[in-house]
């Protein structure tokens, strides 16, 4: 029995909390709130520079040869930072895309820039409302693109993206596209997290190349993946809430006492720690199921990010609740969790796809409306 | 039980109803939407003033007021029919409520002679316009541990210090402030309660930026203000006896003002209407059917629960337990509202796509929720309320009610 | 604006408190609760000796000619006590019944005796799951009924029994059914509240006497006046719930303090409050709409009983809870009151019919299976 | 992440797979629901101290004892592959818990060596059956308030008082008390633990009913029991901490014991295929959904949970931070899970309308599950040793630490 980290795994996650404490400070996720860039590119160059953005991909192709754990340690350092840096859509998805429904042609093209951190893929899925494969009304005819994306996480700062669209039968399918291609435009969005800038992306006949091995399994294959990454970084951020609400709550005093002595206080951020621990555990398999390909990752996927939703908004509501007045003011911290706790709700789907997605497999799907 | 007017409470609605009619216009929706007391800029703080005026000069201002000092001797329920009446019209908002509501009431109970005829006229009219400097940063929940310190020099007063929440202090003339005139007797016995001109210089305001990003209330930094004993309100290290006047007062002008804004859970259904969940209409959703209900039955729940409180004012009693209860629910209720209603707009939740969408309104009712959780009395003080004053249990333990403030 | 009780009826509430608190105790429901008789027939005496049942049967009819108001205060009082007498069957709905849609000479055949307490008639509008008129299925064919009905409160106790069933014509009615008549088979069920015994009875070509002025409406109208009532039961068993349990944590001593010092259990107990102050502003809203004859009662009623189920299973719950080790014991008192709450649950049905109900005013009904 | 077995748990597994092949038979799903450890009658504790004999004879019994003391020095986890193991078989319940997971640890640390050597060959063997007289009526959450109070006469110990929740009295041989000796110090300082014998007429055990019907627990009444010294373990006014020992292994029992029971959050999916709800099949509806993969989820985190126990255990480790979470949410789901599986039967929640409906089952998970809020430890002691030993939270005021007990 072993379900937790290697001693290496280890190292790895301290060497990453470092050098993303040293660069993406909450200092500067105030300033992207006020305005300044949305996407961190000082950060994302020390990622480059490290080695991390290649984290997954094979030695071959420019990259660490590491697998799913390390990107899960990766992903919760991120959360834990709230990095402003493309790793959900470039690393989680558009990579494991490359490598599992790529041609070689495809991989060797852009796996190695990517690693460098020249290449940044963004991941166009969602339409709006509901997420593909279930929910695709763009069009692919004779290799070009029509439809409209939205919301695109850093869609306009991406060099390419991954969309899902119709080919010629209907079948949803994904394609790589070049943005700066002709017959794109992207339209900046206004997102609850400034520090993760989303975008709307028209394409109008734009040219694209399918990835042949992506048929709608592939796609829920790759989104059951991603859930399980985002599990990791929603736990870090919620465990960052949760710590620096404890932090608050031994040093704030009221009525002559630390008001982490106050049960009311207490109880909840005890509340706050089981639920995040039970998202953990949820993750762990899910990581666990992901890396060795076990045939239970959808429902892994699914539980995972449930408890992982319910963490992270348990802990960033009730963390502004127990820092008071101060909690909902905007120079404070604790609404920087809050946001990004709802920017990776809206980028891979809310429960309610989720909870279908689970008794999808445990039970009958859902039927259809009539 | 009947929800009709008294004969007398008739005559009242009525008298109201004709002078408003007379001098005002109803509502017709176009309005833009606006904070009930909070004036958002100099134009409408000029037309509040106008308003007032006129309103002062009728007679109908400080409703609740004696007639002595220019009100009307008004019941509760008068003032709760004044307000629903006043409601109906396109007013501007009533930047006067904290003046009116709680600083007259504070000064006609322990003011001077020549402090009430300085102060009650002019916040009738509405000429001056009142802040509450009570709030300091360390000095939330736990009111009476504030730092602001005011000291004797001569016949004057010198007060330094910080205070926090200020709603309104950025137009306001004038504040009441609590300071600290001794720091070596225990926290609640050290307090004075003074009558400040927010017009000097010593007085700094700076707007407080919410999470939703509006900015209702304020910081206020008093760098060495210089007031002469005759501003002090009530007796030296009286000021926390002073401040439950103002207090009392507080709770009495939430429990008859107008019903705090917010979402209709009604709302909802017409978004789910419109939207889809998992390829069907949302509304069709028995998750999605089943939180709505849940919104409904609460938010009738806390409408009715003002109908109880109306009926204690218009018996002429105190208003009862169910009062306690608005503040604690109001607020989670209007966040899992605002929650549910970005849910409702899908994988985009929080993110408008669309134009026009209804993600922004959500979203700004989410991010607004929160304030109602905390401020006057979060959520955990309103509970240690209902527990000890309501349900009688014994209080929490108290290690500084009796130590020095300068050793706490 | 008057949302409260008169001094007449504060008086009706001190007397029947008095008398219930004599005769209906707790001690008399944990002896029913090991095996005593279910119904309390001392009690139900002692209601009829005061002129009680006949509350709001008018004069000529042998009653007292009161309204749905003094109904909603016996209610609650039954509720507080935890009585074990067919009130909600007996008073609330079979009087209404008689009242709407009875014929006069159903009404002076049978009311007077409900005000004396010899004739009682139970109410049969469930089968298993599902109300009436939305869930019917035994029929009347020629004044013969045929079908099964269960639970059926105090459907051993009863003298006769107010039944749903289609007519000829498949729709559902209400028809009134003499228990000790041909045709009537009564089997006692195992409900969790043994104060309040229920039945199962198959009736095979039993005689009954068709309501006239009853139709599908004129039961949900009844099943709406019978929400209000029964939420004030539910208000009185959650209240004297937390009126037990506040005595319990200002006696109970931990750590040296009396537990309800502990803000675990202050909070809590506050939460109670809170909770069952929201159920009690919506069932005045509904007793007002119940005797003023509004047009909102349907809607009241829902709103009603959602927020009192709400109240009084959070209230029960955590009553045991509060109470620890005693709490979950077979003689101590917070069991009896979480039983009651299931058993008025599960008389009217739960808050997923309820829901439906609400929703199907405010918005949709749901749509059919197809 | 690797959820086999290390070669040395490998190897561990298979010899005990081959001496359980050897001894008992499979379960094949037709043996009656048990409880893990209590016995229900004499003929299940005379089957059950068989099968300890076995075990002990063959070396599976105290698998974590030293060898010195006829135990196996085994690892926790391989205690944890011997539960796994064990479980698959149809073998009596293990009475032996307290025995040789509790008093045995703690004899083995504080006791005599005669008292070795009369306790410990005897809990092995299944011989003596130990029940725990810890808990007392006015002493649940706060252990340390007990009264029992034992005197000194002479050379002997008299004891009086009544201890509650005591599992298996009734058909224990034997019991480890913990006594008040000096109510002159403060509470933690004036007690005593002693090993009594449950066959002496001056202990009662009666037994509690539960809200569920059940009765796994016991009251047991002790009027002026007299012990020798011998029967003393531990100092005198040691009580406390030799109790420390005991609550301590206690938790690391339950860490390595088998899974709770309780229904699976699946029955549900399949209860909700069988009936109706609002006239359509329950599953098609959205909030039992909602419901259903809510109770999944936080199932499966429980599970996962108890796997990152084990890789602690696996590891040579205490099990780690997550292991404390188990214990506070384990209850609530199962009171919620009860209460839907009682709501989706409809109108007659909690009332079984057809034989062999599931309203039984549930109805009766339900009323269990307030017991795992509340036995071995609170939810709310839970959330407060989660917030004071892992958050580092201040702790609670108490008033009660240095007083003498009789001053309380």
């Amino acid at each position: 029995m072993n379900f937790g980290f290697s001693e290496e795994q280890d190292t790895i996650r301290e060497t990453l909390a470092r050098m993303l404490g040293d660069h993406a400070t909450l200092k500067s996720a105030h300033n992207r709130l006020d305005g300044a860039d949305g996407f961190d590119t000082a950060t994302w160059s020390v990622l480059a520079d490290g080695g991390w953005l290649g984290l997954a991909i094979s030695e071959a192709e420019g990259g660490a040869g590491m697998g799913a754990v390390e990107l899960a340690i990766l992903a919760e350092e991120i959360g834990r930072s709230l990095a402003a840096v493309p790793y959900l859509p470039a690393l989680c998805m558009a990579v494991p895309a490359l490598q599992s429904a790529g041609t070689q042609d495809q991989r060797t093209s852009l796996l190695p820039g990517i690693a460098k951190g020249r290449t940044i893929i963004a991941t166009a899925l969602a339409e709006g409302g509901g997420l593909a494969p279930d929910t695709v009304s763009a069009k692919v005819v004779q290799d070009r693109l029509s439809g409209q994306k939205a919301p695109v996480t850093f869609g306009a700062e991406a060099t390419h993206a991954l969309v899902a669209a119709t080919d010629e039968e209907g079948t949803p399918r994904l394609y790589l596209a070049d943005l700066s291609g002709s017959g794109v435009t992207i339209g900046a969005l206004d997102p609850i997290d400034r520090t993760r800038p989303a975008a709307r992306i028209d394409f109008d006949n734009a040219p694209v190349e399918l990835l042949p091995g992506s048929d709608p399994a592939a796609i829920r294959r790759l989104l059951d993946g991603a859930a399980v990454l985002a599990a990791f970084e929603q736990i870090g951020l919620a465990e960052r809430a949760l710590a620096l609400t404890t932090d608050y709550a031994g040093e704030r005093h009221a009525f002559g006492r630390a008001i982490g002595g106050f049960q009311a206080v207490k109880h909840r951020l005890a509340d706050m720690f089981a639920k995040i621990e039970l998202a953990r555990s949820n993750a762990f398999f899910g990581a666990w199921a992901l890396a060795s390909g076990d045939s239970r990752l959808p429902e892994a996927a699914a539980v995972a990010r449930l408890t992982a939703l319910d963490a992270v908004q348990f802990a960033t509501e009730e963390s502004i609740q127990l820092h008071g007045g101060i909690g909902f003011t905007w120079a404070a911290d604790p609404h920087l969790f809050l946001r990004r706790g709802w920017q990776l709700k809206a980028e891979l789907g809310t429960a309610a796809i989720w909870r279908e997605r689970l008794l999808g497999h445990l039970a009958t799907p859902l039927r259809a409306a009539s | 039980m009947d929800f009709s007017d008294s004969p007398e409470e008739a005559t009242f609605r009525s008298d109201a109803r004709s002078w408003l009619d007379a001098n005002a216009t109803l509502r017709d929706g176009s309005e833009k939407a606006q904070d009930h007391f909070m004036a958002r800029d100099a134009d409408e703080v000029a037309r509040a003033r106008d308003w007032q005026a006129r309103k002062a000069e009728a007679g109908w201002a400080g409703l609740t007021w004696p007639r002595a000092f220019g009100g009307r001797d008004a019941t509760p329920i008068e003032q709760v029919i004044w307000n629903q009446e006043e409601g109906r019209y396109a007013v501007p908002p009533n930047a006067f409520l904290i003046g009116i509501g709680l600083v007259g009431p504070t000064v006609m109970m322990h003011g001077t002679e020549a402090q009430k005829a300085a102060v009650l006229p002019r916040a009738l009219t509405g000429e001056d316009i009142w802040c509450q400097l009570f709030s300091e940063p360390a000095a939330g929940s736990d009111l009476a541990g504030i730092r602001t310190r005011a000291r004797r020099d001569g016949d004057d007063w010198v007060i330094s210090g910080q205070k926090v929440w200020t709603s309104g202090a950025h137009y306001s003339s004038h504040g009441i402030l609590l300071a600290r005139t001794d720091p070596q007797v225990p926290k609640h016995k050290g307090l004075t309660m003074f009558l400040v001109d927010m017009s000097d210089p010593a007085i700094e305001t700076r707007p407080i930026r919410q999470i939703s990003g509006g900015a209702s209330f304020n910081e206020v930094f008093i760098d060495d203000l210089r007031v002469p004993d005759s501003a002090r309100l009530g007796g030296e290290s009286e000021g926390w006896k002073v401040a439950l006047t103002t207090l009392m007062n507080e709770r009495f002008s939430i429990s008859v003002g107008r019903a705090s804004g917010g979402a209709r859970a009604e709302e909802l259904i017409a978004l789910a209407t419109r939207v889809e969940r998992n390829g069907r209409p949302a509304i069709e959703d028995g998750e999605v059917r089943s939180r709505i209900a849940d919104f409904v039955a609460r938010q009738r729940g806390l409408e009715f629960t003002s109908y109880r409180v109306m009926t204690s004012l218009s018996r002429g009693e105190a208003p009862g337990e169910e009062s306690s209860i608005g503040k604690l629910l109001l607020g989670k209720l209007r966040q899992e509202m605002g929650a549910f209603g970005m849910e409702l707009a899908g994988t985009a939740a929080g993110i408008s796509v669309k134009a026009g969408d209804d993600t922004a309104r959500w979203r700004n009712e989410y991010l607004t929720a929160p304030g109602n959780r905390i401020a006057g009395g979060s959520d955990e003080i309103q509970r240690t309320i209902i527990g000890e004053r309501i349900l009688g249990l014994p209080p929490d333990i108290r290690v500084d009610k009796s130590a020095p403030f300068s050793e706490l």
